[in-house]
Parts: C-alpha cells; structure tokens; sequence
C-alpha cells in the first residue's frame, strides 16, 4: 500500500478541499513525503479521468479538465455563477498575487473593494487566509488568497498553470521593488 | 478633442483613467495622463452625487493628474520630491493595472469552460459528535462575534477625509504657484507656439482649478450624510 | 479521452452508486462497449486507492479494500477534531434562526458555508429538512435545523430558552433581510 495510492483514497473519500497539513497528520508522513506522493500522483492520474488540484496549501481530487465539457453537457448544470467585470478583475489580482490585502487591492484597482470581496468571499472563490485574532488586532487587516473551486472554474489545477504566471509574478516583484525604492527616496530627501 | 464619459459609470477610478487613455490609443505616461487630465476632472467634477467613499479615490487621482497637467504646461513649475514621486506612483499603478486588466481579458473565456467537478455527494451517516466549545455562552459570545462582524454603516475613514481637505489646499496653493511661475517666466512663452494661445490655455486651466475646487468642497458636504457603507475590518488605506 | 477515463470521470462525479443503464446514457456508448470500459478501468486502478465495484446493475467508485482500516481511523479522528470558530458560529446562527437556507447563512457570516455545513451534518449536530418538500422543488436549497441531539447536550428544552433569544433572533433576521435586497441590486448592477 503506497503513501501515494493512500492519498489517493483519502482525497476520495474527503471529497472536499483538505489542507496539506491535515493530509500529513492522516497518512502518519512528512510534508516532504506528501509532496513527492502528490506528484506521483498527478504522474500517474496524467490522461486518466481524475486530477489533483492544488491551491498551494489545499488539495483536492477532481474529474480531470479534459472531462468537463462532457459533464457539463450530461448534468445539463448551467453555470449561473456570472462574473463580472469587476469581481473578474479582483479575481485575476488575487489569482496573480497572494496572500494580498484588501488595501493592496483597493491600491491596484484605485477603488474600494469591500463589497466585491465580500461577494466573492461568499460564492466561495476566494477566502481569507488566517481567523487568527492577534493578526487582526495589529491592525493588519485579512490576506486572501484563492480558493480550489476558483482554479476549477478556470480549468486550471495549479497556480503556476495561469497564463503567464511566471511573467507575471516577476513584474508584482519588480513593481514592489521600484514602490519600494520610491518610498525610501521619499523618507530620505524630505 | 475630448472624450464624454458621464453617461458611463466607472466604478474604478484608475478604470476610468485607463479607458480614456486607451480611447485616444495612447500608451501610460506622464505625456498621455496630461492630455486626459481635463476629461477625468470633468468627470470627477460630476461625482459629487456619488458616495464619498467611491469619488475620494476619484478626487485623489484627479490631484496627481492637476500635477501632471500643470508641468505639462508650464515645464518651469517646480515640483516638490513629494509631487514628483506621487506622478510616478500613479503611473506604475496605472501600467499595474493594466497589467491586471488584460489578463483578466484573457481569463474571462476559460470561466466555466473545462470545469473540474468535485466528488458527487454520497449519503451521510451521522454521528453524534460535539466538540467542548459547545456550551451556552461559547454559542451566545459566537453569537455577538458573527453579529459584530456584520458590516455596518459607518463614516469614511478619518484618513481618506485628511487627504481629500488637503487636495483643496493643494488645489489652492498650486493657483498660486501657477500664477506667480506664469509672471516669472513669461518668456517661456515666446519661444515656439503663439503666446496668446498658451497663455490662453493656462488661464483656462486655472479656472478649471477652481471648478474641481468646488466639486471637492461639495463631496466634502457628503460627510454629513450617514449612508456610507464600509467593512468594518481596519480599514487599509491606500497610500498617495 | 478513452471512454474508460470518462466512465471514471462520472462515477467520480456521481459519487454515489449508479445503474449501468444511465451510465450508458451519459458516456452515450452500447453495453459492450461499457463492460469492456469497466474492466479496463478496474485493471488500471488494480493496486491503487480507488476501485470500481458492480454488482450486477449497478456501479460504484470507492476506497480500495485495503483502505479501509485507515479511512476509518480517520473518520473516528475527524469526529473528534475541534470545530473552530467558524464551525460554532455557524451553529449559532442555526440555532437562533431556522429553518435557513445555507445562503442566507452565507450572507450572515459573509463568507462560504458549504464545507462547514457538511461537517456539521456528518457530527449530527444540525440536519436537513425534510417536511416541506414543496421548497425544496423550488430550487431554492435545502433549509437547515439544529438536531434533538444538539439541544439535549445543551440542556435546552426548547429554541427560546436559548439566552437572548429574542434579540439575536431578530437582529439575524434584520440583517438576513437587508442582504435579501443587495442581493437583487448586485444582480442589476454587475
């Protein structure tokens, strides 16, 4: 009995998002034992029926992209769930860069974003990263960052699968880099 | 030429910036934000009628664009380290956003097209299994927490309110600056287009200044009006 | 995309056990050509964590054999995991007010309920209504109630011996109402 054939049945049988965490206490393993079980995983499950989704500290087993045209056509399921053009630009924000503030957000898009946030917290395609008391206490306001059924919405079964996730991920850096910079020039000529 | 938006409602105020300079087909930088400065200004002229949470970000990039604009026309005018680094803030917040714009473009055709399905859900056999939290007064302290949380309508934050009495005062101390910089260095204008002409425009634009004054003066009005709605998590503000 | 992939792709999705005629219906395929799909699938999940049983008529995905010391170990450890914050709050709002649909639960707490609600059926602390079968064919969700079992571990004879009743009650109720009408108003905006 494989590490791998094992998460492959508690993934299953969970049938719901599971924290990686969670996933290690379950299978008696380390993370770095999950992680290698989790690639021969998706190695295997590859062509097949079935994938692994992950949002980085979540998994989930899920009928694989290839499968849901066919789906969707047998269950007649209409996807009600219209996004629009502002919920779909906070998504890609949230997609491109997390954990992120809302005041982060609010920044980038030059707007409140409460209310968007709020209505996306409750379809259930993003969702705040820590209830931790403390942390809000600071002042430090959530982080959120994506949810799993958000990555199955766009086809996708990992983060780095975005379209030019890499690009993208480089220019946040560089951005922050320069506002970085720009701020230090500031404290120090005034 | 200038481009009409108040049909349109914007809910973003770099949304707004962004579309205007896209409509005249032009590239973020401080050359293009000067040449939309009066469509976004005329536009923000009108959001007194919106709630202030939503035209103070309005307001704080039309201050920036009043900065671009008023370098752009008289390239003598001083700007300060503060008022150069917020000119560049706003353009790599704008090239930012763009940024998240297109790709949002380009992620809009995948929603919903190869969805991954969870598990179907199988029938469920309960076990009666509650946990040590569960007591009347965790249930009823639970109770006032989800109730605490719920939004509520509140005042906009002290800090967005600061920064928007300071525009007027900015607004005000660049008429000056303005008016006395035209004074010093009227030479300036003799050199290449017709005098009158810039002379012209500045003067124009000072009286714009005004306008966008009293437009600020009456969003400030709103303050009195309770209706503005907020998450009451600590509200992060963003920085200008 | 074989057709065995896609026969694992539905039971998947269906979770539960389904007859050969509908499966036949949704891959669109002759009996045959399910058998032969069938066999193929069960000789690729052969030494893996998940298996396909038939018994005559019907077809099922499941946990492989071998699996199930380790599932059940992990069934009883979840029964006896904390419920956090969110699971609490939850019930709260269940018990102050219900019969609820899981949206308006969603609109109270300002974030997804779906998970929640799930663990909180298997511990068998709230359930699902069951008597008014005419709002359930609305579409509309099923409404959700606290378990016998719940009160009598609370020592509540009755819902308005809860403390406060009265006041939280309607102060759920009030702001259940208001996101009623934001929810219409988003429809029309977004």
């Amino acid at each position: 009995m494989s590490l791998e054939s094992k998460l492959e049945a508690l993934l299953f049988f969970k049938g719901e998002p599971m924290t990686k965490k969670k996933a290690e206490t379950a299978l008696d393993c380390t993370r770095e034992e999950l992680e290698s079980a989790l690639i021969s995983l998706q190695t295997v499950l590859a062509n097949r029926g079935l994938c692994v989704i992950s949002n980085g500290d979540e998994i989930e087993m899920r009928t694989a992209p290839d499968m849901g045209e066919f789906i969707m056509k047998m269950t007649k399921e209409e996807l009600k769930s219209d996004l629009g053009r502002a919920g779909l630009e906070t998504l890609t924000i949230i997609l491109y860069k997390h954990p992120i503030k809302r005041s982060e957000i609010d920044y980038i898009r030059g707007v409140n974003s409460s209310f968007i946030l709020r209505n996306l917290l409750i379809r259930g395609l993003i969702e705040r990263m820590t209830e931790r008391d403390d942390f809000l206490e600071q002042g430090r306001g959530f982080l959120y960052k994506p949810t799993i059924n958000l990555l199955a919405h766009l086809g996708i079964s990992k983060i780095p699968d975005l379209p030019e996730y890499a690009k993208v991920k480089a220019e946040f850096e560089s951005f922050a880099r320069e506002e970085g910079m720009a701020e230090i020039k500031e404290k120090n000529e005034w | 030429m200038s481009f009409t938006v108040k049909q349109e409602h914007f809910e973003g105020s770099l949304e707004l910036l962004l579309d205007l300079i896209e409509k005249r087909k032009l590239f973020v930088s401080d050359v293009s934000l000067a040449k939309v400065a009066d469509d976004y200004i005329s536009y923000v002229k009108d959001l007194s009628e919106f709630p202030l949470a939503d035209s103070a970000h309005f307001v704080l990039i039309a201050s920036t664009l009043l900065l671009i604009k008023s370098k752009s026309l008289l390239p003598t005018l001083d700007l300060t380290t503060e008022e150069q680094a917020s000119i560049e803030d706003l353009e790599r917040r704008l090239r930012l956003y763009e940024r998240m714009r297109k790709l949002s473009h380009t992620l809009r055709p995948l929603w919903g097209q190869k969805m991954l399905f969870a598990r179907g859900e199988r029938e469920l056999l309960p076990v009666f299994s509650p946990d040590d939290s569960m007591t009347i007064s965790n249930l009823l302290s639970a109770a006032y927490h989800v109730l605490s949380n719920i939004p509520k309508k509140e005042f906009l934050p002290k800090i967005i309110m600061d920064k928007v009495i300071s525009l007027e005062e900015m607004i005000m101390n660049l008429t000056k600056r303005i008016s006395a910089s035209l004074k010093m260095s009227f030479k300036e204008f003799t050199g290449g287009i017709e005098k009158d002409k810039k002379v012209n425009i500045i003067v124009g634009f000072l009286a714009m200044l005004e306008l966008v004054k009293q437009g600020i003066i009456n969003v400030r009005q709103e303050k009195h009006f309770e209706d503005i709605h907020m998450e009451t998590e600590n509200v992060g503000v963003p920085k200008y």
